[in-house]
């Protein structure tokens, strides 16, 4: 099993035709995703991807011939808030948006709908999931995976990769991968991640890439003492040496009541029984010394 | 992105918010002729004008950055010393002049982004003139939260009750008008945050010459959304041009995001975590960071040579370490910019170049074949740099 | 409140919705310069003008209310004859003149309320043209109906799905951002209804003269909430009064609800669904009611003085029943606007009063002392006024 | 037991200061209906009716202070769906608005919202409820009810006074009278009152009170053919000799196309097992030629 994404997932790429959509659905169909529809508004009736995805007007229509039941959006900032709207509209129930630089504004009733109809979404502005040996949604290399038992949750993108990577060549294998995006408003926080890898029977250790800012590693780290006391976990934060606030506002300082810094995120996530690296390449040996043997 | 003070208040003027009037000078000159304007205005009730320099930084009343005169030549007199200051590394080009008020109770009103709930959310305080992080830390039951409904705004009847959580008093339909202001203006031009503090009761002259009190936002500090620009052409006049590094701008024109540090050590990265990453690891390799740059996802050649042209403009950076896990990102175009940047490069600085994921063989091969020093890992790439910048120095 | 079609144009034009140009007509001569106008526009890939009766009732084409004209003497003499006609009782005071479409396609598009969901709805066929009842008995498959969200309006996608389930083929993503506009025209002006029949595809002479097609709104009907007139100042002067008996402008006045009927029984009460199980009663009872009135809830002494003097106004009334259940209403009040009313009408009338509820022992105290007849029951009194008028009549 | 209201309301009044809100709320208390607050922003700390009732800023002060758990609103139309709204985000879930001539549109977001927080909105431009003996809501005249079994559903005001006069009279009396409005778009339909109906064990028989336009009372009729086989129930449609085409006060009596005809709601009734009066009067010896012996 896996979370998120899997054999039985049925995608539906919408911006299946544009650039980035098409390079990247080619790179999942090489990886074994069921890739089972395409849609880009007004080329309804043609087929993508050498002719093996037949492409659609609507994700609606998509859903109906296809029985897709999952989408990844690589539509343009401008169109992907309606995009996933779109998708929820049509019943897909989980949801990838990997577009970047939508107004941060646009995502707010968005996340609300997709909360409303009992949707997930996961981004925007997130590199995918990869369930190795099984599916891979979004942008994250095929290559740096490999099958096994841990959980890895990120909101990093390119950083996400550099720890699988290090995962994979310590010989540790992956049940999913997944990067929630790193913009202020996105669909998935680590809390909820954390939550389907506990209840996945596969996944038996937990790593956690988290960064400088808000607040979600600290509710993870809460969440986590709590209810994930038994799996071996490590986790990572990168901006230890970033200097302070050249972007957090006053007021954004209070909401997270002194949260926010890396001290703060480590010393959290130590409480809550993580071993923390210093570089993404040591994650592997301090999984072992957590008691993982996978 | 910060607007000035005097910015921001013009948008929420133009939103229907109750601002005090106000004019911006550039010149002691300039703020003379404003002085003169509200020192002769009847409603005047203090008899003064505050003048404060518009910089994009906290703490300018303690750098002598806001006064009161009582004069024209008073006001000349202090806007000339205001606008040679130079406030946190920041020159004051311009001073807002403007009444000074006649302050009944100050209030603090903000609406932000909460993350944790996805939505927006009013913070208030009968506690305001202060730093509300202050407010937060010593009377934390004096600051009032309400979020905003995620479709539906914020209705009326929410409005009043943070209004009468608050405690405006008799002023409390000027206090919900005011959030619902607020709330508008961030809608209406994408900011981040819209923050008035102080939101104060002001006492005026009235038409007899009675006084009158009336709630107004006195401060105003706005940040926009850099994601939403695109849809607000007019915004990118906004820009304090000042608060930035010339080297900000030229990163902006390629949609890097750079950020300039002390250390001697150039960095150029994809992704802001990677990045920063990369930065930590640089400084417990020993070596200090000369910069944060993300390059973004998908970034070509060109792109790849301006990121190194803003690296090698810090004359501080004696090394540089390349980090690129390729994803959107493919590495042999990042490998052909850096081959092309480094056959324009003025100067000569060692470089350490590291390219993993998409399309890394044909980087590998073509770093290879221009004799770039490369590394596997990012441990080493940051220790290898590390060495050469101390090479360089010694 | 109906407005006319050369109006809902000008609200559709106003929210950024393709509509043909169009010149309104009060007199043959205005038609004529206006034919003049698009029969010389080189855009006219037909040549020729429509002349259109504005009156608030369907089948204008049929009553001869629609007529093509190719040159400016054969519209002024259409014009002539329209303006001369008198459509299902309604005088033809203006035509719409505008270039006659060369239709390459007909489309339905409405938006309106559907009460059973609460939400908007859209409903769209490629089978325009026609009556949309028509349309639904003969061929339903050919229907399409979409909700609004209640709470997002209609994302884009929602309206591109729209538009893909209709059928406009090329034209899309013109009726897609149509789709929007209809709904943003419904919003603006608080209409019940926004129905564009015939939504056509027209040829038209492009620049250089060569044809090119675009999806047009050819005709428009909107409705507008009457609750929401008094947030819509300029909707009043849309009102086409000559659809209007004068009693409702009256009726109007105070906010009484009165629709003239045939019948010779004058109906006062409160409350639409009790008049109308009044009118049915007097009907049961072997009368006709002469009005349908409402005189809503609260009603006080001079409103209901007013309701009188409107059933007086119609010579055909020969008896007047007065039916209140008070609620809101307080039958004292009413009691004493019928006694004052009495004392002033000009020609004897016989009357029936019930009045129950709310205050009914002071009410019936005063009619008693004024001698009023009045009726326990509903069913008691419509068989008094039915042989009232009876009487009156014999 | 009764329906939407009783011996356990505890009722706000949202615009008790103003003078309908002040006149009606006198009347509800005069019944025995628990007032235990009242709502008018600005008069917060005063008290209404003649000092037995605390007067509130916010409705969630109200709640909060003297748990409120019914709400009825007098309102001007220009601020009662915000004030639908109040009483939805203070957590009432039973909302009264009596006010009338709100702009259709701005109830349908209101009723979205009503529904989203699983509340239930009567109205508006409704009478409110009476259940004879315990309380009432609203502005129905409490002198013409009698406590007993038969269940009232009405979307007209007066005529359902009538109807309920006319059972009274007949020594027939009601577990609830509940008048839900004639507006275009209300909270609560024929339907989910009669839904209501069937599971209380206190109604025994019930009239539905209906009128032309629409298609609300044929929806509810073929779900009592369902649903309500066995209660003795009996209805009036008002408007069978209204003229075609025509407004008859509120939106409610247009006649459009087919559906929504007196004849199409009489014929919709009677199949569904209703007998169908001719005049109100009537409808308690119908009542009893059903069946009902209460």
């Amino acid at each position: 099993m896996s979370v998120l994404i899997g054999r039985e997932t049925r995608l539906v790429v919408s911006g299946i035709t544009g650039r980035e959509g098409e390079f990247h659905s080619r790179a999942m169909q090489a990886y074994g995703t069921n890739i089972v529809a395409g849609m880009t508004p007004g080329k309804g009736g043609l087929r993508a991807l050498d002719g093996t995805v037949p492409v659609f007007d609507t994700v609606a229509e998509a859903v109906r011939e296809t029985g897709a039941n999952t989408s990844c959006i690589f539509v343009p900032a401008a169109g992907a808030p309606d995009a996933v709207l779109e998708a929820v509209g049509a019943g897909i129930k989980t949801i990838f948006c990997i577009t970047e630089g939508i107004p941060v504004l646009d995502m707010i009733p968005v996340v609300e709908e997709v909360r409303l109809a009992g949707a997930r979404l996961i981004g925007p502005n997130c590199p995918g999931a990869t369930s190795p040996g099984r599916a891979k949604v979004g942008i994250i290399p095929g290559s740096i995976h490999r099958e096994g038992r841990v959980g890895v949750v990120s909101r990093s993108g390119t950083l996400t990769y550099e720890a699988v990577q290090a995962m994979t060549d310590a010989g540790l294998g992956q049940s999913t991968c997944v990067g929630i995006g790193g913009d202020p408003i996105i669909g998935t926080q680590f809390l909820d991640v954390l939550k389907l890898f506990k209840d996945d029977p596969e996944t038996e250790a937990l790593v956690l890439i988290g960064e400088i800012g808000g607040a979600a590693e600290e509710e993870a780290a809460a969440w986590a003492a709590e209810h994930l006391a038994a799996i071996p976990k490590v986790a990572f934060i990168a901006g230890r040496t970033a200097p302070e606030g050249k972007r957090m506002g006053h007021a954004g300082a209070i909401i997270s009541g002194g949260a926010g810094t890396a001290a703060s995120k480590v010393a959290a996530l130590e409480a809550a029984g993580f071993r923390v690296a210093e570089s993404p390449t040591e994650l592997p040996a301090l999984l072992r010394a957590a008691g993982f043997r996978g | 992105m910060k607007i000035q003070e005097a910015d921001a208040k013009a948008l929420l003027l133009a939103q229907g918010l109750p601002v005090p009037p106000w004019e911006v000078a550039r010149t002691p000159t300039q703020a003379r002729a404003a002085a003169v304007k509200f020192l002769g205005d009847p409603a005047n009730a203090t008899g003064k004008v505050v003048i404060k320099a518009q910089v994009l930084v906290g703490g300018r009343g303690k750098a002598g950055g806001v006064k009161l005169a009582g004069s024209a030549d008073e006001a000349e007199d202090v806007a000339a010393q205001i606008l040679a200051l130079e406030i946190k590394g920041l020159p004051v080009r311009r001073v807002l002049v403007g009444p000074a008020a006649d302050i009944v109770k100050e209030y603090y009103l903000s609406v932000l982004l909460d993350r944790s709930t996805r939505r927006l959310m009013f913070i208030g305080s009968a506690e305001g003139g202060v730093e509300i992080e202050q407010v937060a830390r010593d009377n934390p039951a004096a600051i009032v939260y309400e979020h905003v409904d995620p479709l539906l705004g914020l209705p009326d009847y929410a409005a009043r009750e943070l209004a009468f959580k608050i405690g405006f008093g008799p002023h409390w339909k000027a206090g919900a008008a005011i959030a619902k202001g607020l709330l508008k203006t961030m809608l209406a031009y994408d900011a981040d945050l819209v923050e008035i503090n102080p939101l104060a009761v002001i006492r005026e002259h009235g038409a007899q010459g009675t006084p009158v009190e009336r709630l107004v936002c006195l401060d105003a500090k706005v940040t926009l959304d850099d994601s939403a620009l695109a849809r607000h052409p007019g915004h990118e006049a906004l820009r304090d041009l000042d608060a930035e590094d010339p080297a900000d701008v030229e990163a902006r024109r390629y949609d890097l995001t750079f950020i300039k540090l002390e250390g001697d050590i150039g960095c150029m990265v994809n992704g802001a975590g990677l990045a920063m990453t990369t930065m930590d690891l640089v400084k417990r390799a020993g070596g200090e960071p000369a910069n944060f740059l993300d390059i973004g996802g998908g970034a070509k050649a060109d792109r790849v040579a301006a990121a190194m042209r803003l690296i090698l403009d810090d004359p501080n950076v004696k090394a540089i370490l390349v980090n690129i896990f390729g994803g959107i990102t493919r590495g042999d175009e990042v490998a052909r910019g850096l081959i092309e940047a480094r056959g324009q490069q003025e100067r000569e600085v060692p470089m350490v170049v590291r390219i993993v994921g998409t399309n890394a063989e044909e980087a590998a091969e073509l770093l290879r074949a221009a004799h770039f020093e490369t590394a596997a890992t990012l441990d080493e790439a940051a220790a290898k740099a590390v060495a050469s910048a101390r090479a360089t120095a010694a």
